[in-house]
C-alpha cells in the first residue's frame, strides 16, 4: 500500500445534497511528489484538508477512506488521528501572512511540535529549529527565532513555515498552493527550496496547485480534479505528452507554457466545458449548476 | 461561494423567534397598560386592611378575585402590576426618546462636524463616563426631588452618553465615505448633508439603542424606587412593589415575585428586541 | 518612546476628566435641598444654634469660595471632614475602598472564569446545540442588569435555599488578625482558610450578581473573536501539528482572540465597579457604594465629593490600565 | 467525561461546605454574645456631631460611657455617676454629688473633676455640641470635694433630665486632654459596663466586660455588636444563629420567629405623628379635625403593625410625666364627613393637600401614610403623597416649609412635656411648624415654671387645646421588637436603647 491512500472519498456540506468531492481516490507513495491540479473551487484544497483532518465543521465525509502509513484515519477517534497526523504529516499553507500566530514568537511556533508531540527537550528542539532555519536559507536564524511574525517579510515567513513543516521529519507534506500568495520573483526560490528539502529529506509531497507550470517542474505524477471528481491520474511526463481527459486537454491548452511565463491565457473553450459538465452530471445523477 | 464557516442560518432563525417573543410580551404590556382601567380586576389604589397579604389564587387562604394576592394594605397585586405597566412604559417611552434625541444629536454633531465641537462633546462624554451612574442618579434625584419628571430627567442627563458615543463613532465612519464627499461637492451645506446623508444611515443604530435604552429606563425607575427615591404617591410602580416585597419576603413572597418576574421579562424583552433588530438591520454584524 | 508619549497624553486627559468630575459634583450637590446641619439639631435648638454649626462646618461661605477651599485641600491631600462621622473623608473612603475593590476584583475574576468557560465551551461546540444554549444564556445574562440578578440571587440563595450569607462582609464574631482592609487577600496570605471561606461565602452572592452581565459580555465577545480566530490559517496549521482541540483553542487562538475582548472588558469593568453602589446596598455590604448612598441620604457633602471623585479616579485609572495592558500585550504595538 | 463528573462533584461538595460554614450550633451555651444592631456607629464621641443626637445610637454609647444620671428601663432617673443632685433653694446654683470609687477603663480614678470638665466642655460653643443651648445655661463649673457646683445662668427646669438624655455623658478629662479628639476616637474609654476591645468601622465593635463596673460586672464577658442596617439581613442573622439578639425587625418577622426564638416587644418613647402646617387647607379647623377623626389608628396598628403599637391622641405616651388619659380623639368617619361638608367638601369634591412622609425610616411609615390617605379618600380628602428623606424633613421643618401634612416620628426618652409638645408645637422653635399665636401664648410661661405640679398641669392644658383643635395628629407610640436566642434574657429599656449589660443568661 502506498504511504497515503485516499479511496472513494466523498464530501458534502452538512444538510446539502450536492457533493464537494465525489468518490475521489488518489495515492502518494513514499518519497513521491504528486500534484493535485484543478481550478479554484474544484475541491482540491478539500482533499488536503480531509487528509490532514482539518475539514471545516460544516463539511462532512459521506463515504470513503483515508489511509496514512497503513492506518485508516477516518475510522479513528479524533484525538488519536490528530496524533498520527501530527507525527507523520505536515502542511505547508497557502498564505504565509496569516499562517503564523501573530502573538507568538517564531521559535516556539517551530519547536512546539517537537516539544509537545515528540517530547524533545527544549534545547534540542531549539538547535533543531536553528538548523532548519539555516537550511531554508534564513540569515541570522537566532534573531528570527525571537522575532514576531509581523517583523518579517512574506518570503521569510514562507521559509519559516517550510522549515516548520519539515521539523518533525514527517513522511508526508501537503503543500497547499504554497507559492500563490507570493511575488513571482520569490515564487521560484520557494519552489526550489521545497523541492530541495523534499529531496534531501525524502519526504512524500502532495502538491496542491492550479499551476501546471509548477507541476512540470516539481512533480512526478499528478491528479486532475474537476467538479469534485478525479478526472485524470497520470505520471507528469505522460500527462504533458498526451492528456486523456477533455478537461485536462482544455486545462493544458489554457495554461501558459512554463517556458513562457508572460504568455497569454487561453480560456477553456465553452464546448469543452459543456461536455465535461454532461459527463459529471451523468456520474452524479443531478446537476445543480 | 458557499460559506462553510458555521451554521449561520440557524442563528438567524433563532433571532426571529427572539424578536417575536419579545415583541409579543411588549405588545401585551402595551395593551394591558392602555386598557388597565378597564381590564384590571380591582382598583389598584383601593385598600382593605382586612384583606392584607392574601396569597395568589392557587394557595390556600386566597380570596376569589385577587388572582395574584394582595399586599400589606390589601391592594390587588395583579391590578397594581397592570397599572404599574403604564408608569413603566411611560418612563421607558419618554425617557428613552428624549435620551435618544439628545444623545444622538450630540453624537452626530461631534462625529460629523469634528473640530472643537467634537473636542467639547468628547470631553464631556469622558467626564460623564467617570461618574458611577447609580450614584449619579441618586444624587440627581436628591437634587430634583422624587417624582416621574425627576426620574426622566435623571435618565436623560445620565444616559445620553450611551447614544452619543456610538452615534459619534458611526457618524465619523459615515462621514469618511465617498457619498458624503460627493454630496458636499454637489453643493449641499454641512448641516444639510448631516441630516440628509448621515442621519438615515445611522438611524437603524439609533432605533436599536433606543430599544435598549427603554429597558434601562424601566430598571432605573426600579432601582430608584428601591432606594426610596422614586415616584412617591401611592400610584403603583413595579420598583415600589419590589421594594415592599423585598422587605416582607418571608410573609408574602408574591408581592416580590410577580412584579420582579414582570420587570425581568420586560427588561429582557426590550433588550432582546434591540438585539433582534440589530440582527435584522445588519446581518453581517453577527 | 511611542508608548510613553501615549501614556502621558492619556494622563493629561485623565486629569482634565477628573477636574470636570470634581467641578460638576461640587456644584450639583450644593443645589441638593436638605441641610446636614438641620439634621443634627435636637429638640429645642434655636436659629443661632443653626448658624453656629453652619459656620463650624464652613458652610456659611459663598459656594465659589467653598470650592476654592476644597480644591486647595484636595491638592494637598485633604478631602475635608465628613459631617456625619467627623472623620477625615480620606480616612473614611480609604477605609472602605478595600472592601469595594475586593468585591469588584472577585466579580471580575468570576466573570473571567464564567465568561471564559462559556466562550471556550461555545467555541468547542460551535454550530451545535451546546453553542445555542450558551448563546441563549449569554443573551439572558446580558439583558438583565446586576440589580435584578441580585434580587433573584437573594430570593434563591437567601430564602429558598439559604446557603450563602446575604449581608455583610465577614462574620463579626470571628477573630480578625488583619492589618489591611483587604480581608480576602490577607486571609489567603496568612493561610487562614477558615476566614477566607467565611469571607468568600459573604462575598459570593454580591460578586455573582455583579459579574453576571460582565461574564456574558466576555462570553459573547470572546466566543465571537475565538470563532473568527479559529478560521485563521495559523490555527488550522496548528491542528495538523497533532494537538488536541483544547490545546489549539487555548494556545493558538486564545492569545489573539483576547485582545479585542480586553478593551471592551476594561470599559465594562468600570460599569461593574459602578454597579457596586446598588449591589452593596442590596447585600448590606459595607463598601464605598453603601457609604455613598448613606452620604447622599445624610447630605454629607464633603463625603459625597470624596467618594464620587474616588470612583471617577478608579474608572479613569482602570481605563488607563487597560490601554496600557493592551499596548503591552499587542506585539504589533509594542514594537511599532 | 468521568473526570468532569468527578470534578463537578468535588465542586458541589466544596460549595456545600462553604454554605454550611456560617451556621454555628445554636444549642450551645452562649459564650460570646453577638448583637445585630440596626445602625452603624459613626463616631465614639457621644457629645458632639449628628450621632450624638441619634436616639438609636445611645445604646452603644451607654455601654461604654455612663451618663451623669442613670436612667432605669422605665425611664425614671436613678443615682449613677451622680448620686445626688439638685438646685440651691434660690435656684441660682446646681449641685451634684459624685460617686466615689469608680475607675475609668484605663484604671485611673474617676473624680468630680471629670464631671465638671464634661459639663463645661459642652457648654462652650466651640466644642460643637448640638445641645449647647441647654448646657450653656450652666456656668462657672467648679469642684468642691466630691461635689460639683455650677451657677445657673438661665433657669431651665429640665436641666437634670438632660443629664440622662442626649449628650449627657461623662468623658475622662485627663485622658481626653492627653490624646486629643482623634486619639479618643481611636481608643475611647469611659466608666461604662463595657470596654471597647476592637472597633471595625461600619462592621462591628467588640466589647469586653468591665470587671470593675460600679454597677456590677455584666453577665457576658464578650459582646460583639455587628452593624446590620438591612432589616431582612438582621432577621437572617438571628434566624441563622449568627447573632443572638437583634432589634427593629419587621413585625411580621417578629411574629414568625418569636416561637422558635424568644421575643420581647415593649413600647418605647418614640411616637409617630403627623405635623400640620398652618397653611392652605390646614387653616380650616374643619379640615384638620376631619383629617384627625378619619384615621382609624387602631386598625392601622392591628393590620399594618401586627398590633405592635399603642394608639395615642396627644404627644405624650403613658410613660411621660404629662400624660392625660382623658384627652381623646376617637375614630369617627361620620363626624369627619360632616365636618368636611360644613366647609363644602365631600368625596365628590375633595379638599386637596400634600402629605410628606419618609419611606423605610421607621417601620411601615410609608405604608401607614398610604393607609391614611386611603382612609381620607373615603371621607373627601385627596392627599398627594410625597416621599422625602429625613435630611430634607429637617431642613423643611427648620425653615417652616413642611407640606400641610407631614408624617414624622418624635423621640423623647426623658418623658418631659417640654421635649415633646413643647418643642414640637411652640411656634418660635425651629422644630415647630405651627405658628398660632394662641398656642405660643399658652406655652410661653411654662418654659421657666419652677413649680413642677403647676408646670405639668399647664402642659396638660396645652395638650387638651391641641387635641380639641387638631393642631397636630398624634398617631401611635412605637413598640420595639427585640428578637433573641432562648439562651439570653433581655430587659428592654423604654428609651429604645438596647443595652447589653441588661442582658443575662436565661
Amino acid at each position: 500500500m502506498p504511504f497515503l491512500q485516499v479511496s472513494n472519498l466523498s464530501l458534502r456540506i452538512i444538510g446539502e445534497t450536492p457533493r464537494l468531492l465525489r468518490s475521489v481516490s488518489l495515492s502518494v507513495g513514499a518519497g513521491e511528489v504528486r500534484a493535485l491540479v484543478g481550478e479554484s473551487g474544484a475541491g482540491k484544497s478539500m482533499i488536503g484538508k480531509a487528509i490532514l483532518g482539518i475539514l471545516p465543521r460544516a463539511v462532512e465525509v459521506v463515504e470513503g477512506e483515508v489511509w496514512l502509513d497503513g492506518q485508516n484515519l477516518l475510522a479513528m477517534p479524533p484525538m488519536a488521528r490528530r496524533r498520527i497526523i501530527g507525527a507523520k504529516a505536515a502542511l505547508i499553507p497557502q498564505d504565509p501572512l496569516t499562517a503564523l500566530n501573530p502573538s507568538r514568537r517564531i521559535g516556539p511556533q517551530i519547536t512546539d511540535r517537537l516539544v509537545h508531540i515528540l517530547g524533545w527537550d527544549r534545547a534540542r528542539a531549539e538547535s533543531r529549529a536553528l538548523a532548519l532555519l539555516e537550511e531554508v536559507q534564513i540569515t541570522d536564524p537566532a534573531r528570527v527565532m525571537r522575532a514576531y511574525p509581523h517583523e518579517l517579510s512574506g518570503g521569510m515567513r514562507q521559509r519559516i513555515l517550510i522549515a516548520s513543516a519539515f521539523a518533525a521529519e514527517p513522511k508526508l507534506i501537503v503543500a497547499d498552493e504554497p507559492t500563490t500568495a507570493l511575488d513571482v520573483t520569490v515564487q521560484k526560490q520557494i519552489l526550489r527550496l521545497i523541492k530541495g528539502m523534499q529531496e534531501r529529506h525524502g519526504t512524500a509531497l502532495l502538491f496542491v496547485t492550479h499551476d501546471l507550470g509548477v507541476v512540470s517542474k516539481v512533480c512526478q505524477s499528478l491528479s486532475v480534479l474537476y467538479a469534485g471528481m478525479v478526472v485524470e491520474d497520470a505520471p507528469v511526463r505522460d500527462f504533458f505528452a498526451a492528456p486523456r481527459h477533455a478537461y485536462s486537454r482544455a486545462l493544458l491548452a489554457a495554461t501558459p507554457k512554463y517556458t513562457d511565463p508572460e504568455g497569454s491565457l487561453t480560456p477553456v473553450p465553452q464546448t469543452v466545458m459543456d461536455a465535461v459538465r454532461a459527463e459529471v452530471a451523468a456520474a452524479d445523477g443531478v446537476w445543480h449548476g | 461561494m458557499v460559506d462553510l464557516t458555521d451554521g449561520r442560518g440557524r442563528v438567524r432563525r433563532r433571532a426571529g423567534v427572539r424578536l417575536w417573543l419579545s415583541g409579543l410580551w411588549l405588545g401585551l404590556l402595551v395593551v394591558v397598560a392602555l386598557l388597565a382601567p378597564w381590564i384590571a380586576p380591582k382598583d389598584p389604589l383601593a385598600q382593605d386592611l382586612f384583606l392584607g397579604r392574601l396569597p395568589p389564587f392557587w394557595v390556600a387562604g386566597s380570596e376569589p378575585g385577587y388572582w395574584l394576592g394582595t399586599d400589606s394594605l390589601g391592594r390587588d397585586v395583579l391590578s397594581r402590576i397592570m397599572h404599574g405597566a403604564r408608569i413603566a412604559l411611560l418612563v421607558a417611552l419618554i425617557a428613552g426618546t428624549v435620551t435618544g434625541l439628545l444623545g444622538a444629536t450630540l453624537g452626530l454633531l461631534a462625529g460629523f462636524l469634528r473640530g472643537w465641537v467634537d473636542v467639547v462633546i468628547s470631553r464631556m462624554i469622558d467626564i460623564w463616563m467617570a461618574f458611577p451612574p447609580v450614584l449619579f442618579s441618586i444624587l440627581l434625584i436628591a437634587v430634583l426631588g422624587p417624582g416621574l419628571t425627576s426620574i426622566i430627567i435623571a435618565i436623560v442627563v445620565i444616559d445620553w452618553t450611551r447614544f452619543a458615543r456610538v452615534i459619534r463613532a458611526e457618524a465619523m465612519a459615515q462621514g469618511a465615505m465617498d457619498y458624503v464627499a460627493s454630496s458636499r461637492v454637489a453643493g449641499r451645506g454641512r448641516l444639510g448633508t448631516m441630516v440628509e446623508e448621515i442621519l438615515p444611515n445611522v438611524l437603524p443604530t439609533i432605533v436599536v439603542l433606543l430599544t435598549l435604552e427603554m429597558g434601562i429606563a424601566v430598571i432605573v425607575e426600579a432601582i430608584l424606587s428601591f432606594v426610596n427615591l422614586s415616584i412617591s404617591t401611592d400610584d403603583p410602580t413595579w420598583g415600589g412593589m419590589i421594594a415592599e416585597g423585598r422587605s416582607a419576603i418571608h410573609q408574602s413572597w408574591w408581592v416580590l415575585v410577580f412584579p420582579l418576574a414582570t420587570l425581568f421579562l420586560t427588561v429582557l424583552s426590550f433588550s432582546q428586541l434591540g438585539e433582534g433588530l440589530k440582527d435584522r438591520f445588519d446581518p453581517v454584524l453577527r | 518612546m511611542q508608548l510613553l508619549r501615549t501614556f502621558l497624553m492619556r494622563l493629561a486627559t485623565t486629569a482634565v476628566t477628573l477636574a470636570g468630575v470634581a467641578i460638576i459634583v461640587f456644584f450639583v450637590i450644593r443645589v441638593v435641598p436638605g441641610n446636614p446641619i438641620a439634621m443634627m439639631l435636637p429638640p429645642g435648638a434655636t436659629e443661632a444654634d443653626v448658624a453656629r454649626l453652619t459656620a463650624l462646618y464652613g458652610l456659611d461661605k459663598s459656594i465659589p469660595s467653598q470650592f476654592l477651599i476644597w480644591v486647595q485641600g484636595v491638592l494637598g491631600g485633604d478631602f475635608g471632614t465628613s459631617i456625619t462621622t467627623r472623620q477625615p473623608v480620606l480616612d473614611l473612603v480609604l477605609g472602605r475602598l478595600p472592601a469595594t475593590l475586593e468585591l469588584s476584583i472577585m466579580a471580575l475574576v468570576i466573570a473571567v472564569i464564567l465568561g471564559g468557560a462559556a466562550a471556550l465551551i461555545g467555541t468547542r461546540g460551535r454550530g451545535t446545540r451546546r453553542e445555542g444554549a450558551i448563546d441563549v444564556a449569554n443573551g439572558m445574562a446580558l439583558s438583565v442588569p446586576d440589580f435584578l440578578w441580585g434580587l433573584i440571587l437573594i430570593l434563591l440563595f437567601g430564602v429558598l435555599w439559604p446557603v450563602f450569607h446575604i449581608s455583610g462582609r465577614v462574620t463579626p464574631s470571628l477573630e480578625l488578625p488583619f492589618t489591611t482592609g483587604f480581608y480576602l487577600f490577607e486571609s489567603l496570605a496568612r493561610l487562614r482558610f477558615d476566614l477566607w471561606l467565611d469571607i468568600v461565602s459573604h462575598m459570593l452572592l454580591p460578586a455573582l450578581a455583579l459579574c453576571i452581565p460582565l461574564a456574558a459580555i466576555i462570553g459573547q465577545l470572546l466566543k465571537q473573536s475565538l470563532k473568527e480566530t479559529m478560521h485563521l490559517d495559523y490555527v488550522t496549521l496548528s491542528r495538523t501539528k497533532g494537538y488536541g482541540e483544547n490545546h489549539v483553542i487555548l494556545r493558538e487562538a486564545l492569545p489573539n482572540a483576547v485582545l479585542p475582548t480586553l478593551t471592551l472588558v476594561g470599559v465594562q469593568f468600570t460599569f461593574l465597579i459602578g454597579g457596586t453602589v446598588i449591589i452593596e446596598r442590596l447585600f448590606s455590604y459595607e463598601g464605598l457604594g453603601n457609604l455613598a448612598i448613606d452620604a447622599v441620604i445624610n447630605r454629607d457633602l464633603p463625603l459625597i465629593q470624596g467618594i464620587v471623585l474616588l470612583f471617577a479616579a478608579i474608572f479613569t485609572g482602570v481605563n488607563l490600565l487597560v490601554d496600557l495592558t493592551y499596548a503591552a500585550l499587542n506585539p504589533r504595538l509594542r514594537h511599532g | 467525561m468521568n473526570l468532569n463528573r468527578r470534578s463537578m462533584l468535588q465542586l458541589s461538595v466544596a460549595t456545600a461546605a462553604l454554605g454550611g460554614l456560617g451556621l454555628p450550633a445554636r444549642a450551645q451555651a452562649i459564650e460570646e454574645l453577638v448583637i445585630a444592631y440596626n445602625v452603624t456607629l459613626p463616631s465614639w464621641d457621644p457629645t458632639v456631631g449628628p450621632s450624638a443626637v441619634n436616639p438609636t445610637i445611645q445604646g452603644l454609647y451607654q455601654s461604654v460611657f455612663d451618663q451623669f444620671i442613670l436612667q432605669q428601663p422605665d425611664l425614671s432617673p436613678a443615682p449613677g455617676l451622680l448620686t445626688e443632685w439638685g438646685w440651691s433653694d434660690d435656684k441660682k446654683q446646681v449641685w451634684m454629688t459624685v460617686r466615689e470609687g469608680v475607675t475609668w477603663h484605663d484604671g485611673s480614678p474617676f473624680t468630680a473633676e471629670d464631671v465638671a470638665w464634661s459639663l463645661a466642655r459642652v457648654a462652650k460653643p466651640e466644642t460643637g455640641s448640638p445641645i449647647q443651648f441647654v448646657w450653656g445655661t450652666l456656668a462657672n463649673h467648679r469642684v468642691e470635694g466630691n461635689k460639683v457646683i455650677a451657677d445657673v445662668a438661665q433657669f431651665d427646669p429640665t436641666i437634670f433630665k438632660w443629664m440622662y438624655f442626649l449628650t449627657g455623658y461623662v468623658l475622662p478629662k485627663a485622658y481626653y486632654e492627653k490624646v486629643g479628639a482623634e486619639g479618643f476616637e481611636a481608643a475611647p474609654i469611659g466608666t461604662g459596663p463595657y470596654m471597647v476591645d476592637k472597633f471595625e468601622r461600619n462592621a462591628f465593635v467588640r466589647l469586653k466586660a468591665n470587671a470593675n463596673y460600679w454597677g456590677g460586672k455584666p453577665a457576658f464577658e464578650t459582646v460583639t455588636i455587628k452593624f446590620v442596617t438591612d432589616a431582612a439581613a438582621r432577621v437572617a442573622e438571628v434566624e441563622s444563629g449568627n447573632a443572638h439578639v437583634t432589634l427593629e425587625v419587621p413585625y411580621e418577622e417578629f411574629d414568625r420567629l418569636k416561637a422558635s426564638l424568644s421575643g420581647t416587644a415593649a413600647p418605647v418613647s418614640d411616637i409617630g405623628m403627623i405635623f400640620l402646617n398652618d397653611i392652605d387647607a390646614m387653616k380650616d379647623p374643619n379640615v384638620r379635625m376631619a383629617a384627625a377623626y378619619a384615621i382609624d389608628k387602631q386598625t392601622i396598628i392591628d393590620r399594618l403593625l401586627s398590633g405592635y403599637g399603642v394608639k395615642i391622641d396627644t404627644l405624650q405616651t403613658p410613660e411621660y410625666d404629662a400624660y392625660d388619659a382623658s384627652i381623646t380623639v376617637p375614630y369617627d368617619e361620620a363626624k369627619a364627613i360632616e365636618l368636611l361638608a360644613a366647609s363644602g367638601f365631600g368625596p365628590d369634591n375633595p379638599v386637596k393637600f400634600k402629605i410628606q412622609t419618609t419611606k423605610g425610616f421607621k417601620p411601615k411609615d410609608y405604608e401607614m401614610v398610604q393607609a391614611i390617605v386611603g382612609l381620607w379618600r373615603k371621607v373627601g380628602i385627596e392627599a398627594e403623597i410625597e416621599v422625602y428623606e429625613i435630611a430634607k424633613h429637617y431642613e423643611l421643618r427648620a425653615a417652616d416649609q413642611l407640606a400641610p401634612a407631614a408624617f414624622y416620628n418624635w423621640g423623647n426618652s426623658v418623658g418631659d412635656p417640654t421635649t415633646s409638645t413643647g418643642f414640637a408645637m411652640f411656634g418660635p422653635s425651629p422644630h415647630s411648624v405651627w405658628d398660632g399665636e394662641d398656642l405660643i401664648g399658652m406655652i410661653g410661661p411654662l418654659w421657666g415654671e419652677a413649680d413642677e405640679a403647676k408646670r405639668i398641669d399647664g402642659w396638660k392644658a396645652v395638650d387638651k387645646y391641641i387635641a380639641d383643635n387638631a393642631l397636630v395628629i398624634p398617631l401611635l407610640q412605637y413598640v420595639q421588637p427585640i428578637l433573641h436566642a432562648p439562651g439570653v434574657k433581655v430587659t428592654p429599656h423604654a428609651s429604645g436603647a438596647l443595652l447589653p449589660h441588661l442582658m443575662t443568661r436565661a
